[in-house]
């Protein structure tokens, strides 16, 4: 089995009869995703690709008892009100499409998710697949996967699909491949996703790709470094020439200690038997190096 | 978006945060006025956002009105680490008994407010962070229960202050985070907090707001819509499209969509030997007239040699890319070379586009970059 | 603490709750006038806060000046259930098309706020509950993320309004939340909310106030300090001393130290055949002027034949209440015979203090209890 | 072991140096339990009956790493930060005396130390005590109880002290006795004490002492019908001849759906083999009939 998302995977689609969720819905429909039910405040009994819309989510659940997960393309000023109502209606894997939500909501949604148990991917992530059980619950495009047994973990979206489709033309297809999101909060980090890996038996290899900002591949490498390296991990970093970003005063400089730099990412992940690729293509070079499992 | 020195200042004002006093001048003559009404010796300090400002010559103590006139013509005619000065704060100087730090801001690894705090403030503050950690106390606010006295009691005991001052400090401390809530920060910093002969101020303030939160702030957003904030014309630009851009100091313009791909397509460049100009994300779903807008945007730029367009057309379509390079080459009377580099939704549509005007691309990235550095610096 | 109808009614104004039109009146004459600014028909209400009002003769329709000098001279003279009727509330008579049922509370056993709501509002509420629960819906809300969108339209859509309607009930149930955090209520209730030709409006109001908020809300505990609130003189002169006290119909008076021990008072008397004539915790730690001031308290009320006072000294110390029983019956005038139990800390130099002024006591409670009951009925 | 608190207790006494924290300080130490440190704003560096005081927990925690428990005396108005500062500080075991706290503090309070993982007991309790240890988190008397084998769980306070007395003198002694407290909301309800008590090797019985108002006899009945009678209870619901005490509205008597009178907690414990005792003596007669180990 895959992680997150699996052929038992029963999708709701918050904010279904948007542009981007109706879409998007047609789109996991033809790939396989089963949904069931939709939601759109006021355009209930209405449906998308033959899926129901619901006004409420308790209202597409008490007639779907099945669903559990949903995706969220609802926009940025009541994205989070969407994500608690799924939260309240029991739901247990979140994933948040939506771009732009506030930073102070974002803490506090993601902070009483964790609290509940409940699993958010994202925000502003392009969602997770898993191509072996032709399960998507996410905005990638179909073409740059294959079934396979790498597990892929990126905070980027296209440069995940570059990288991905570079690997499944070379042969190493994927379990799954998961789009943490590139807001500076998010749900689900590297270590969560990594650590679902190594609990995977379907997974053999991972392939980290991450970015300069933040320190969540610094402590990926801290987190290999206690429970040890339990299957073999490859990395790309984005942004070695990049600018440093948007400095947050002093204070962005005193927390993130000297982290964040792409050298700082480079060095840490070299030091626990993690190779970095120089360029997205090198990943193929890496994959044959440390994937021995053949192709 | 960055607020200026005087902007937070007028914050931490209506938030009871004490400020020297002192007043907003725009020309050389109303920093003179202002000098008169604050009395000598009095500071002027060019407001910009760049940082660093006082080692560049952008504050300066005046003991006189000759000193005053001086201080505000250089600022205003020279400006500040290449950035011009539009306006300069004139406020009372005062006797600095001791500097303190402390500021707000989101801890996104433990996903929770942290306060800083360090009885070491002043300009050395991150060297401090580097070289004594410990001298730098942090308290960790969890966003589902808020701020509470006791977090407020922790810090107000670990800077040691004491009767009167304890009190003060206590009223900075809640007023930090409720600013931060008020005005959606992502940071509110006081560097230095001045222990002065009339108890503590806020010499300095930095404030920034979260840029996804200014649709709910008209304050904010009304004032980008009318005032630069010391962007560059094209920065103005990208920022009216909504474009992620950052000018860098190389020649080759780049354009990609998404912020991880762009970033690699940078450092393709410069791992091939190219010196990248710019940062510039269009995004996700780009339309032509999007594309257009920011290759035009690149072609402006004196400095830039050759344009490396680096797209995966996830839900971006090419065909629409195509489409907008095209009618940007065709229309814009500035001629530079390009080389383009196209995969994904639509690619046969988006290369036939291409073809038909005559220009090439490439489906491989390292194929793409490695021309763009010979068409930029050798020539084709 | 409850609220008097033109009390809520008034908050539900300043949050734009819509309310009848009408006027608050002291007198019958009052009443008159407020009724001719009202126009006829109107409806006079007496402001009590005893349940079961309407049933009881305390809301009456007047179609005429007559008929409203009719109702309100009978409500001030006569009451409504036994409690004075110090105001009256004349509103205007409006054309109700269906009622509703809103309220929000907190469930205790969930431990989260709780908005009930039915299509079927009204006096027959609670029957409604019993016999057609599902009619009744509920939603929580959790008081870690408060009120969110989504709670309201849950409520909005279960009703079935649509349109205008939709939007004027989503503002009744957003200010029922901000009203109940507003003002630290345990209660806020709609019952019924009526639609009327004009839209909706709230015809009655229920308020309770969390007792233990009152600290902070100077609103009401200034009110508290003026206004007896319906309650008898005893009720009032527990209420000074912080007694937990509830009137019964019995004859036996108890007095106990804690809420679940003073109950277990009364269902020892009641056990042993005689009828309790209160519940009074005189709570933790009492001293000997509390027991002084609740014993005489009982002394003063002529139905009691007979005290019973059951203490378990564990924060309380026996000697306090020897020392306050020994007071009360030497200062109060009025002489009843009383059946004492009484062991915990200090309860042998409490026990010398009873038995110096000649009192007997006892250390098993059911003893005492029977003995109470005997020198009440039976004499000693 | 006894629950909640036992001889591996280390406690810290927040509001110390008021007087009931300061009394009963002196009363837990003579006891025995083992008190290492006390708090009081302002008051740090002090001392209370030689335990020394601190000005907050994290100065507490960091001085004497051992503390796991707490017990909290401080004024209502400032006890619900007392507690959030108790959880901060990452312990996980809190005991609440304090009285009269505002009803929407608590119910936020102990909604987030459950999501949290912390055992919160009471608020406007008389504490926990374990007699065959001798330590005591509370300001119970001590000579109410003894060791032995009954665990007693109360909503009262004085009504507990009462009847652990008749049945300590009765040869029932205690593993454990915890007053949940008086408040519309508690953080350990009947059901959480219940399940500890059948977990507990060290309790063979279980005494309840209810009372009329809210639904947690009858939510306690419920759960026993569904897990089975896993040791022997009996009861006692004091206010069988009370008034039904404060009436919220309508609202209260729809959600209470006519639980809440003795009658009915009465029914529902006897409807799962849980004999009510008619007066507080009589459970002494109970315990000899229900409790066969033998005294």
């Amino acid at each position: 089995m895959p992680i997150i998302v699996d052929r038992n995977t029963v999708l709701l689609v918050q904010g279904i009869t948007g542009r981007e969720g109706s879409y998007h819905t047609e789109v996991m429909l033809k790939y396989g995703t089963r949904i069931e039910a939709g939601t759109s405040p006021g355009k209930g009994g209405m449906n998308v690709s033959g899926v129901p819309v619901y006004n409420t989510v308790k209202e597409a659940i008490d007639k779907h008892p099945n669903i559990n997960t949903s995706i969220v393309f609802v926009p940025a000023p009541f994205a989070c009100d969407a994500v608690y109502e799924a939260i309240d209606a029991g739901i247990k894997r979140i994933v948040v499409i939506t771009e732009g939500i506030p930073l102070h909501d974002e803490l506090k949604l993601i902070s009483y998710a964790k609290l509940k148990g409940v699993i958010i991917v994202g925000p502003n992530c392009p969602g997770v697949i898993s191509p072996g059980e032709r399960v998507k619950v996410g905005i990638m495009p179909e073409r740059s996967f294959k079934p396979g047994y790498i597990g892929i973990v990126s905070r980027s979206g296209t440069l995940t699909y570059e990288i991905s489709e570079a690997l499944s033309l070379a042969g190493f297809g994927q379990s799954t491949v998961v789009g943490i999101g590139g807001d500076p909060i998010t749900g689900l980090d590297f270590i969560d996703v990594v650590e679902m890996f190594f609990n995977d038996v379907d997974t053999r290899g991972v392939v980290v790709v991450g970015e300069i900002g933040g320190d969540a591949e610094e402590r990926l490498a801290s987190y290999i470094k206690s429970v040890g390296l339990r299957k073999p991990i490859i990395a790309f970093i984005a942004g070695k020439t990049a600018p440093p970003g948007k400095r947050m005063g002093h204070a962005g400089a005193i927390i993130s200690m000297g982290m964040g730099s792409a050298e700082s990412k480079i060095k840490a992940f070299e030091s626990v038997g993690i190779p970095v690729a120089s360029t997205p293509m090198q990943i193929v070079e890496l994959a044959r190096l440390k994937f021995r499992w053949g192709v | 978006m960055k607020l200026y020195e005087f902007e937070g200042k007028k914050i931490f004002s209506d938030f009871k945060i004490p400020v020297p006093r002192g007043g907003l001048a725009s020309s050389v003559e109303e920093a003179c006025l202002k000098a008169l009404e604050v009395g000598f010796p009095c500071v002027v300090k060019a407001q910009v956002l760049v940082g660093g400002r006082g080692k560049a010559g952008g504050i300066r103590v005046a003991k006189s009105i000759d000193d005053v006139k001086a201080a505000a013509s250089k600022m205003f005619s020279e400006g500040v680490k290449g950035v011009p000065v539009r306006k300069v704060l004139v406020e009372e100087a005062v006797n600095i008994v001791k500097e303190y730090y402390v500021s707000i801001t989101v801890d996104r690894s433990v996903k929770s407010y942290v306060y800083l705090a360090s009885l070491e403030g002043g300009v050395d503050i991150e060297e401090i962070a580097a070289t004594k950690p410990e001298a730098i106390i942090r308290v960790y606010v969890d966003p589902l229960i808020g701020l509470r006295d006791f977090h407020v009691r922790r810090i107000v005991d670990a800077l040691g202050f004491k009767g009167d001052l304890a009190k003060q400090f206590d009223g900075i401390v809640r007023a930090l985070y409720d600013i931060m809530i008020r005005y959606d920060a992502d940071l509110v910093e006081i560097n230095p907090l001045a222990l002065t002969d009339k108890g503590l101020l806020a010499l300095d303030s930095k404030l920034t707001i979260d840029d996804n939160s200014l649709y709910r702030h008209p304050e904010f957003s009304e004032t980008l819509k009318s005032d630069t904030r010391d962007l560059s014309p094209e920065e103005v630009l990208a920022r009216d499209y909504g474009f992620s851009y950052v000018k860098l100091d190389g020649d080759i313009g780049i354009i990609g969509n998404g912020a991880g791909l762009t970033m690699a397509s940078l450092d393709l460049i410069a791992h091939f030997g190219g010196k990248p100009a710019n940062f510039l994300d269009i995004g996700g779903g780009a339309r032509a007239e999007r594309v257009k807008a920011a290759l035009k945007l690149l072609l402006m730029d004196e400095r830039v040699k050759a344009v490396f367009i680096n797209v995966y057309g996830g839900i971006t379509r090419c065909d629409e890319v195509a489409r907008g390079i095209v009618e940007a080459l065709s229309e814009f009377e500035v001629k530079k070379p390009i080389s383009v580099r196209l995969v994904g939704n639509r690619e046969e549509e988006g290369g036939r586009i291409l073809k038909e005007a005559g220009i090439s691309y490439f489906t491989n990235d390292e194929d793409a970059a490695k021309h763009a550095v010979k068409i930029a610096y050798g020539g084709v």
